[in-house]
């Protein structure tokens, strides 16, 4: 049977299961970031989402939107650099988006997601196309509304919000960019994998199989 | 990867808190959140000054606070900027009631931390003032990028304004010589070598035995372009077109000249690169009135240097020769 | 090789005049032969401190010519002693009537050829004394070598004996002080990689990348032994080790504790290993009183760092705090 | 026919020829030096027998002692280091060993080089076996008295010097050093060779050659 709503257990596993993915890649980010940027992408967060774990171990969140406050307030403090205000805001927006409800369904999903995805525009000033996570977040703002709008289960619109987020990734690859470190190299940014972007991508693959989607 | 570290995790707050009692005549250090500020702040009456950005560039920013230069610095992880939740405390303290000036270098991750802690700082009652730093010519077309970057130009926005928050200038006449000086400095940087982050532990990109990195920042990134290596002349001119193009002085000028080591660098190598700097300024007419050499904003143990021209006008001159009390840099007292 | 050099055989020359330009407001640079005299020498009725050495060191020994510390500086080829011819017009150059310290390096080079140097200058006059300094303790059994070398220790000597000579001591007690500072200091050094001296375009010795020479000198040359790298605290205690045990301070003793750069290590590392050092200090019961970190004597981009410590009696920290105005150590004015 | 003296032709010879062989042999004598020194030794003696090569050029010595004397200074001055002031006296005391004398015979040339040697003893203060130049000039010289008292010619007696600082050179290679930089390595200076014994060699080898003698 397929869950119609999700609640604070899942956004609980979700920034679990983000951290665990942080974790294993965090090599593999850091490589991302060598390549275009300084190398600190995979630490940065993998210092932040630690000590969101740290957090979780100590309070436990009520509802959804406590769980992405105590993650935007521990990203904001913990990362630094470029990802953490753009993460933090975009944690921050989506707690504001979700309010108290304690069950999220499809629509406030989508809500959530897209005042993410805002957030990170606001905040970072980037359009699409210019090589940073909004690449990742704007095709996934774009399929989790489709799916909603088709009658899909929360589940099944994270599941469709990864995935795009895992094409728009690898869809940076041939951008030259506009904004962040990259942006400095010019052309020899291309061919080269947005380490935001990629981020993004395992961050919501997180949530979906916190919502119970197979890898 | 070889380095005189415990852990990578702990490098900053370890190398913080030596520096903290190796210069505990000048400093205190807040271990948590991190930052530092001048033994003696808030000066009464005092405009402060507070800088920071990603840790692994010593002696900035820390080393700068003192007498006539920074009252707080906040040191973020390796070549990551700091957080609010530190740049916010570090702004307060050295708020004295006459406002904080933010000397920020123009990366993203350092932009929107200041950002928000100014904005956070404000709400708490704090004037804020943020001078944004972009001496970097190495950046090409930079209407289509984050912008320039900002290097060693910040050594000396940091101590100009520092000097003018000193003898009693009030917040926005401090911001203001710190943007003139921005306006009127401009960097460009080479990389021999990489820098490794602890984190990491590999080289931050890989050169072949013959190849230089033009255009480098300060973080490892990869710069302009690559090419074979050549003479420390060659370099210099390589360096200083870009910069004196883009500042375009003119005949009669007087300028400051630094040269920057990356951290790597024998200060040697720094002196060949200053006198054929010297030399290639006289020939264009310029006066060099200023000097400074030697690592001063550094790139771990990357190997390279910059070479920075900040245009001088008299009360410049007068605020550089002002005192300075700090553990990196001191003079007239 | 990779250096900012323009031909191996002009490094020195290059360098010394970039030096010489960059710190016109401080020293004189004489070119064949080279070195450097402060730009007031000689000054009257005061007793001339004169040291020098291979380059390769720097900011020894020209970063130390001016007020309140050398009065002369002669930079030898790359890690090769300086010859008579120089060390001669240098030491007359520094002479104010008042006689002439010699501060030299226990190296057979360095010894031989300033011994020659003092023995022609007698001949024309100048009262000369020479201290000698051999404060590294990575020499074991040297009754069986040439004797200890002379390190880091160096710098300490050139502070206090030319506080000494600043407020008037006569030769024999700017000596005296001198061999004093020498026989209360001892100094220990490791490196985490080789240098590469421009005319021999390789490294000078090979360390695989896992492994660390402890006991290094500042010539590249090897050190007492070689050990699989570990933490930063691991090499701080040996190092401290052989320093303590040499100096065998007591409990309550007043030190001075030296954490010198050997060049290619990033500041951070520095004060890693000095917060290491302070704590193993603190624990035996002594007082870290005063303090020194940062590339002070090099061996070039060489990767490591020396600790010394200094016993202090109240005139050395006397000595050590007055004013001192030289392009590498300045305070008080 | 075998000459039974040697004149300033040879002395200026004999420089020129040590110029040639030390520049020949400067990355050879670094690398020795680099192994158990400071990796300076080449370029300081090819820095000092350059010069000798411009005085020669300007100024022309009218007897063997003027010669040596030349070399003395131009070492002393140029080359710095240990072996600077150490060759430097060598030449310094073999030009006062010969005096004025316009032809040089066997016994005066075993003086020469007796003088030298003790020179660098005196300046040095070391002894046979600590590994040091003084191994290959106390053989050379013991050679050449030898060599003299048989009643050979200069040649064969320059000859049997430069053998013998061969062989002693290479004899330096077991030892542990108690003098110089290497005595600082202590054991780990077994196995290597003294730069400045090897050095020695090949200018009691070019004084051979100078008087004819084959290499
Ligand atoms: N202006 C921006 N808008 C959106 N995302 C951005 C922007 N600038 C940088 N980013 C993202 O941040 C990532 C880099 O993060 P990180 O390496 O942690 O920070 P830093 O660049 O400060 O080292 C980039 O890969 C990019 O996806
Ligand atoms: N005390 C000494 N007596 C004789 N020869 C010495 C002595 N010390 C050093 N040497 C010689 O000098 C050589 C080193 O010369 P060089 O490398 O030019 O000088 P430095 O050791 O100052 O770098 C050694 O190989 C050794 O033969
Ligand atoms: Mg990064
Ligand atoms: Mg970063
Ligand atoms: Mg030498
Ligand atoms: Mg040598």
């Amino acid at each position: 049977m397929v869950n119609t709503t999700l609640d604070v257990t899942w956004a609980i596993d979700w920034l679990r299961k983000s951290a665990a993915v942080v974790a294993e890649h965090r090599m593999a980010l850091i490589e991302l970031d060598r390549a275009i940027g300084d190398g600190d992408h995979g630490e940065n967060l993998d210092r932040g989402f630690s000590a969101i774990l740290e957090k979780l171990d100590a309070e436990a969140p009520a509802t959804p939107g406590t769980a992405f406050k105590l993650a935007a307030m521990t990203l904001m403090s913990k990362v630094g650099g470029a990802a953490g205000p753009l993460y933090g805001t975009a944690y921050l927006r989506a707690a504001t988006a979700v309010g108290d409800a304690v069950e999220l369904d499809a629509a406030t999903l989508v809500a959530a997601l897209t005042a993410a995805r805002d957030g990170v525009v606001a905040r970072g000033k980037a359009e699409a196309g210019e090589k940073t996570m909004i690449d990742a977040w704007t095709p996934a703002v774009d399929a989790a509304t489709a799916a909603a709008d088709s009658g899909a289960a929360p589940a099944e619109v994270l599941a469709a919000a990864a995935t795009a987020a895992e094409v728009g990734a690898v869809a940076t690859e041939p951008l030259i960019a506009r904004k962040g470190r990259a942006s400095y190299l010019g052309e020899r940014a291309i061919g080269h994998r947005d380490p935001g972007a990629e981020s993004s991508a395992l961050i919501l693959r997180a949530a979906a199989q916190a919502a119970g989607v197979e890898a | 990867m070889k380095k005189l570290i415990n852990d990578p995790r702990t490098v900053v707050d370890e190398a913080v808190a030596g520096f903290g009692q190796a210069h505990a005549a000048h400093v205190k250090v807040n271990a948590d959140p991190l930052f530092v500020t001048r033994k003696d702040a808030p000066r009464e009456g005092k405009v402060g000054l507070v800088s920071g950005g990603g840790s692994g560039h010593e002696p900035l920013h820390a080393g700068y606070v003192g007498y006539g230069m920074l009252d707080a610095a906040v040191p973020g992880a390796m070549f990551t900027s700091p957080t609010p939740d530190a740049i916010i405390p570090a702004t307060i303290a050295a708020n004295a009631g006459a406002g904080v000036v933010h000397i920020v270098k123009n990366y993203t991750g350092d932009v929107l931390n200041f950002e928000t802690a100014a904005e956070m700082a404000e709400a708490e009652g704090v004037s804020v003032r943020t001078v944004l730093v972009n001496d970097d010519v190495a950046v090409e077309d930079s209407l289509y990028t984050a912008g320039r970057r900002g290097v060693a130009g910040t050594v000396l926005i940091e101590k100009i304004a520092g000097a003018a928050a000193e003898r009693g200038d009030d917040l926005d006449a401090v911001a203001a010589i710190g943007n003139r000086v921005n306006n009127n400095v401009r960097s460009m940087g080479v990389a021999l070598s990489a820098c490794t982050v602890p984190h990491a532990g590999v080289p931050s990109f890989e050169l072949a035995d013959d190849e230089i990195e033009i255009g480098i920042g300060i973080h490892g990134e990869p710069g302009r372009h690559r090419i074979p290596m050549e003479s420390a002349d060659g370099i210099t001119a390589r360096l200083l077109g870009p910069v004196l193009n883009d500042l375009a002085p003119i005949a009669g000028d007087k300028v400051l000249l630094f040269v920057n080591g990356m951290g790597g660098t024998p200060a040697s190598e720094l002196y060949i690169v200053y006198r054929a700097a010297a030399k290639l300024l006289e020939d264009a007419g310029l006066v060099v009135e200023r000097s400074l050499v030697g690592n001063y904003i550094t790139a771990l143990e990357m190997q390279g240097c910059s070479i920075s021209v900040l245009l001088l006008d008299d009360e410049m001159t007068e605020l550089w020769d002002a005192p300075v009390n700090t553990p990196a840099l001191r003079w007239g007292m």
